[in-house]
């Protein structure tokens, strides 16, 4: 119990990540799904360092650097779609985008 | 999205509350403005905070005793609302007025239009952020206040003249403390112009901000450095001598642009120009008594006048009407020019950003006492 | 030792965090408490010895991509609740369902893996002509990785473009 | 805030201050003079013995001819043979020329004194008013003129009931906005065709109009808001009880 | 034991009293600096020429009633003045005070790109602040502190990546050590990068001319408006402990740090006998004292020129100056 061995990263990766799963499906505010989405990117980077110090090898680093590269992409985009959502839609409720085009 | 082409992120239009209680409005102005983000959509002036009713009082007391209450409008410069006022009255009087009374008149109205740009610089530099200008105007305000102290034993509200003359002769030696006085804030002004005028962020916050046409400021009703900064030719005292302004020789600044650069650019040459005619009249003053005739008892005759002055913010005019019969006013009116000139903030501030409606209402120079009344 | 004090003090704020995020009424309160667990996640990596990660997560996340976020909370003046819209063709105890459902899944991988003997293979990189954290990363990414490296920045550039496109008042 | 200047002064609900100012003997001054002024037998005894007649309130303005061998302006000659009947008379008085108009005609001698050559008055420096009460139409309301370009002034003067409302110069001299909301804020003269006409310096629920003559000094007390006009001749019979 | 945890726990407790002490004195300082510079006394009551100032001014912050606006929200009013205070402390941990280890918390090898990242965080501060006053002046005020902190911060990481390459390393006693071993101090080799800091750091301090979320003329104190008491002494804490380390970053990243002037000239080896802590301090000093000049004299920027700066001038020229470094280093 008192070594910590790649299983524990897994399973606290895991529980972000399933954390970050049921904010997705559950909350109806765009802004949180979207962090929540960040929420499991996180859990993701975690497992991926992890195994990076369990493995010595840096080549999982390397894959968190463009995690976080892609996350900045998503959130920007993300934000970006949302603020034009918003402006017509006075909205931020994702029951409510189902149309594709306004 | 074709179809809904209007301003569409219009959702955050945000209305702020800029005073009574604001450290830049210069008193108890309120605006109520609209903003798209960081730019002010609309505008609107709330005032009357300080209404004391100066006008309806003048009309229930005697004509000296009104002399006390204009001191109380534009409260900076007290010496140039007492002088439009005993003008005016003497004027429904047809009394004439001593020429060395009128020499020393134009020596107080031109050391308060020095006081009064010295309080106008330091606010307004400070509302754009540069704080040591704050400091070193007020230590020439200062001075002006210590000669007028030492004229009337006042510094604020002077009550420094009298219909059909002056309380009091200059004390001795005052010419030769206002020569000296002169002389230094001579060599203040460049003091300023190093830390202003040629400075990048200066002219950045004022170059182009605030513009306002020639023709917009005359159909505005804008007066003094205001108008002025658009290139109108318009000067009470050059065009309308009153005092003594007609004997001596200065000249009136004109702007080019229009904006709060050549305003400020206005009322530094016009403390050259002040300085100029203070020392001209110190030069000229004639001796003889500084009291003309007057009837002990003020009854004008049955009649309206009006009459304007040049004070430190622009035209500052009386309109007195009298019924022949009481020893008061039967109407007392005063055309402020800070009232005249906020007039034309709102064409000025809207489409601009926050930070400029600060700098916008410092270059119009208002004082509320004057504004409200 | 210390590593165990760590990683369970973190675990438990991480995980503490993350449920606050997605379960406060408040939009800010959830972005205030996702900066708070990817700074615990930073000293996570610091704790993995991957120093520049941790710093990489609070510069590009925590001061990047959250302020965002608070912008974009600020901008969006919410007149109504987002949640007081009830679609009756949502299903949030089947979506709650779901995710419970995939949580019991990944238990089960990890605990079926883990049964089993603990592998501990390790194919350590190749060695580095140059030593630290840092100058090893940078290393991998403009030699191994570098065509992903460029990729990545092309990624952020047209993501950029697109944002500013986006959020363009008129378009 | 009311629209109609009549109901001003006996608004049966006013805001609380007119009548906080009659009711609460708190602030002593207003109370003094209310009590005085609720009691008219009392103050119309007092000067009884002397039975002088008080003076009555000043009819109008003198607006003095000019004098025979002083040519008008030629703007003013000019103007007067356009409009003969609009121009009710010339004024000359320490300096000033005036022109005495009918309201009916205000915007068209306004418009001609702006636009013609000779008088070109493109800046107006001052709009007030005077309030005569005895008189029917009991406001005078006069517009100072200045030409940037030719260097002289005029006033136009306009005689104003309380109901009938003058046409607004707004249109002509932007700048008369706010001095035309000042004049209805203080005497409660209503101008036509005025983009924003509401309240400026007074508070915007005020009733009454302070710079009128049958507003007491002291604030408005029980029998302004009754009879302003027997007010008014209780308050001249006081200040010659004083003068004595 | 006494190596990882005693003693780097005493050296923080050090550190953070200093750093809170020199504060209080630094206010002092500023006002008297200031003072002299408008021809005034500036603080003269309180101890000889005002010293005591320095300790009175707080003890009256603390005494004074802390108000929380009735429409708050409660926690993030709180938390907001912590989340400011806390980086600008934390950042102090990898900052040398001198060669020796005893002058240091931690050198780190990514030491400057953690004093980055956690200045970073500060902004969060002042945006809560402003968006849990529930008030529209801070608001706005958070808004522009928002934007203003993201943009420099960009522009003062960019420029700091020329010096990295320069120096060869992110750790903060390495980037001295190299300038030893160049025998120059940096800010001669890479001076554009220098002014850039420099100017990027009055940004991200929100001095004049750069204090637009707190521009007290137009926005009545900007984010802090509703603080007061306590609180409110918190963001003053924060704000001059930023001033602080920022001139201490920029003197140890351009000014050699603990380094003599010349170090490589043996003539002047006589000038070592001076510590080399009190040679930072003196730097230190140097660059508040630049701060409060700059303070007495300029005006204040508007948003959209700040942001122009900021993105037109200060990010392009950091671009061109990687460039122009990299192309030096290869050609070298």
């Amino acid at each position: 119990m008192l070594e910590i061995t790649p299983a524990h990263y897994t399973i606290l990766s895991a529980a972000l990540f399933s954390i970050g799963v049921i904010g997705v499906l559950v909350r109806r505010n765009i802004i949180i799904v979207f962090m929540a989405i960040e929420l499991m990117l996180n859990a993701v980077n975690i497992n991926l360092v992890a195994y990076a110090q369990q493995l010595q090898n840096l080549i999982g680093q390397v894959f968190v650097v463009f995690v976080i590269a892609v996350a900045a992409a998503e959130a920007a985009v993300g934000l970006g779609i949302l603020l034009a959502f918003y402006r017509n839609k006075e909205t931020v409720n994702i029951d409510e985008m189902n149309v594709m085009r306004w | 999205m074709a179809t809904q082409s209007a301003p569409i992120f219009d959702t955050d239009e945000l209305v702020i509350n800029m005073g009574p209680q604001h450290p830049s409005t210069h008193g108890v102005l309120r605006l109520v403005l609209k903003l798209d983000g960081e730019r002010v959509v609309d505008c609107d002036t709330v005032m009357g905070y300080v209404h004391r009713g100066i006008e309806k009082l003048s009309e229930n007391r005697d004509w000296t005793q009104i002399i006390l209450l204009t001191d109380r409008m534009d409260y900076v410069a007290a010496a140039t609302n007492n002088l439009g006022y005993c003008e005016t009255v003497e004027k429904l009087l047809e009394v004439e007025v001593p020429r060395r009374a009128r020499y020393i008149r134009t020596i107080l109205a031109e050391l308060q239009r020095i006081g009064s740009h010295c309080l106008w610089l330091g606010t307004h530099a400070m509302d754009i952020g540069a704080m040591t200008v704050l400091l070193y105007a007020f230590r020439e305000r200062e001075l002006v206040l210590d000669l007028f102290e030492e004229y009337c034993g006042a510094r604020l509200t002077y009550n420094s003249m009298r219909i059909g003359g002056l309380p009091l002769d200059i004390p001795s030696g005052w010419d030769r403390k206002v020569r000296e006085f002169c002389d230094v804030m001579e060599g203040k002004l460049p003091e300023y112009e190093e830390l202003l005028t040629n400075n990048r962020i200066w002219l950045e916050r004022t170059r182009g901000v605030g513009v306002i046409s020639a023709r917009d400021a005359i159909g505005l009703g804008l007066c003094g450095p205001p108008l002025r900064g658009s290139g109108v030719y318009r000067d009470v005292r050059k065009d309308e001598p009153y005092a003594a302004y007609d004997e001596f020789d200065f000249e009136i600044p004109l702007g080019t642009r229009g904006d709060t650069y050549d305003r400020y650019l206005i009322r530094l040459e016009e403390f050259r120009q002040s300085i100029r005619i203070i020392r001209q009249a110190l030069d000229g003053l004639p001796e003889g008594p500084i009291m003309g005739k007057v009837p002990r008892l003020l009854k004008p005759k049955a009649g309206e006048t009006y009459h304007a002055i040049e004070s430190p913010k622009g035209e500052l005019g009386y309109f007195i009407v009298s019924d022949g019969r009481a020893t008061n006013p039967y109407r007392f009116r005063v055309r402020p020019p800070s009232f005249c000139n906020l007039q034309g903030l709102k064409p000025l501030i809207v489409g601009h950003l926050v930070a400029d409606v600060v700098c916008l209402i410092g270059t119009i120079d208002i004082v509320l006492g004057e504004v409200d009344r | 030792m210390a590593e165990a004090i760590a990683f369970y003090t973190l675990s438990i704020l991480i995980l503490g965090l993350g449920v606050a995020v997605i379960t406060t009424p408040r939009t800010v309160h959830s972005v205030v408490f996702l900066v708070l667990n990817f700074l615990c996640v930073a000293v996570l990596y610091v704790v993995l010895r991957a120093e520049f990660l941790a710093v990489i997560q609070i510069l590009v996340y925590a001061g990047g991509i959250v302020v965002l976020y608070l912008f974009v909370v600020m901008l969006v003046n919410l007149k109504r609740q987002p949640e007081e819209h009830q679609d009756p063709r949502r299903l949030a105890k089947i979506g709650l369902g779901l995710s419970g459902a995939m949580l019991v899944e990944l238990a089960a991988i990890v605990v079926y893996s883990y049964s089993r003997e603990p592998s501990s293979v390790t194919a350590p990189s190749p060695a580095f002509p140059v030593q630290g954290n840092v100058e090893q990363l940078g290393w991998l990414l403009y030699t191994d990785y570098l065509i992903p490296f460029e990729v990545a920045s092309v990624l952020l550039l047209v993501a950029m473009v697109g944002a500013i496109i986006l959020a363009r008042r008129e378009l | 805030m009311t629209d109609d200047p009549k109901l001003a002064g006996s608004a049966p609900e006013g805001p609380a201050k007119p009548d906080a100012a009659a009711d609460t003997p708190a602030t002593p001054q207003p109370a003094a003079k209310s009590d005085a002024a609720a009691k008219p037998e009392a103050a119309a005894k007092k000067p009884a013995p002397k039975p002088k007649a008080p003076p009555e309130p000043p009819k109008g303005p003198e607006d003095p001819l000019p004098p025979d061998d002083l040519e008008p302006p030629a703007f003013l000659s000019a103007l007067q043979q356009a409009y003969p009947d609009a121009v009710e008379q010339l004024s000359y008085w320490v300096g000033d020329w005036t022109v005495i108009v009918r309201s009916e005609a205000l915007l068209d001698i306004a418009t001609h004194l702006r636009d013609d050559d000779e008088a070109s008055f493109d800046y107006c420096s001052d709009l007030t008013a005077s309030d005569w009460p005895p008189r029917e139409k009991r406001f005078d309301v006069i517009y100072c003129l200045y030409s940037t370009r030719r260097r002289h002034r005029v006033r136009i003067k306009v005689r104003a009931g309380e109901d009938d409302p003058v046409p607004s110069v707004t249109g002509l001299w932007p700048a008369t906005n706010w001095l035309e909301r000042e004049v209805w804020d203080m005497f409660g003269v209503k101008f036509f065709g005025h983009p924003d006409l509401r309240r400026i310096l007074m508070p915007d629920g005020w009733q009454g109009h302070p710079q009128r003559k049958d507003y007491p000094l002291e604030g408005p007390g029980e029998l302004l808001l009754e009879s302003p006009m027997e007010w008014l001749r209780l308050r001249n019979l006081q200040d010659e009880a004083e003068i004595e | 034991m006494l190596d990882t945890f005693i003693i780097p726990l005493l050296k923080i407790v050090v550190l953070l009293n200093a750093i809170l002490i020199s504060v209080t004195f630094m206010v002092l300082m500023e006002r008297k600096v200031i003072a002299w510079a408008q021809s005034r006394l500036g603080p003269m009551r309180v101890g000889p020429y005002g010293v005591l100032q320095a300790i009175v001014d707080p003890i009256k912050l603390i005494l004074k009633e802390d108000i929380t606006p009735v429409k708050a929200d409660k926690m993030l009013f709180s938390l907001a003045p912590i989340l400011s205070l806390v980086p600008a402390l934390v950042a102090f941990a990898v900052v040398p005070f001198g060669g020796d280890e005893l002058f240091y918390v931690a050198d780190i090898n990514v030491g400057l790109l953690f004093f980055l990242s956690v200045t970073s965080i500060g902004v969060y501060g002042i945006i809560l602040a402003g968006w849990a006053s529930n008030s529209k002046y801070p608001l706005l005020a958070s808004l522009r502190a928002s934007a203003q902190l993201i943009s420099y911060e960009i522009a003062v990481t960019m420029t700091l990546v020329s010096l990295i390459l320069t120096a060869g390393t992110l750790s903060m006693v390495g980037i001295v050590e190299a300038q030893l071993t160049d025998g120059v101090w940096y800010g001669f080799v890479q001076p554009v990068a220098f002014v850039l800091v420099l100017i990027g750091g009055l940004a991200e301090t929100n001095r004049v001319p750069f204090d637009l979320p707190e521009a007290e003329t137009e926005l009545t104190g900007g984010f802090h408006t509703e603080y007061s008491g306590m609180r409110f002494s918190l963001f003053f804490l924060a704000e001059y402990a930023n001033i602080i380390v920022i001139s201490a970053v920029t003197a140890i990243l351009f000014f050699g740090g603990w380094l003599r002037p010349f170090p490589n000239v043996e003539a002047l080896a006589f000038l070592d006998l001076i510590p080399g802590w009190i040679w930072l301090f003196s730097k230190i000093f140097l660059f508040l004292y630049l701060f409060m000049w700059i303070r007495a004299t300029l005006p204040r920027y508007r948003y959209d020129q700040l942001m122009r700066i900021g993105w037109k001038l200060l990010i392009p020229i950091a671009l061109a100056n990687i460039v122009v470094t990299g192309i030096v280093k290869v050609l070298v």
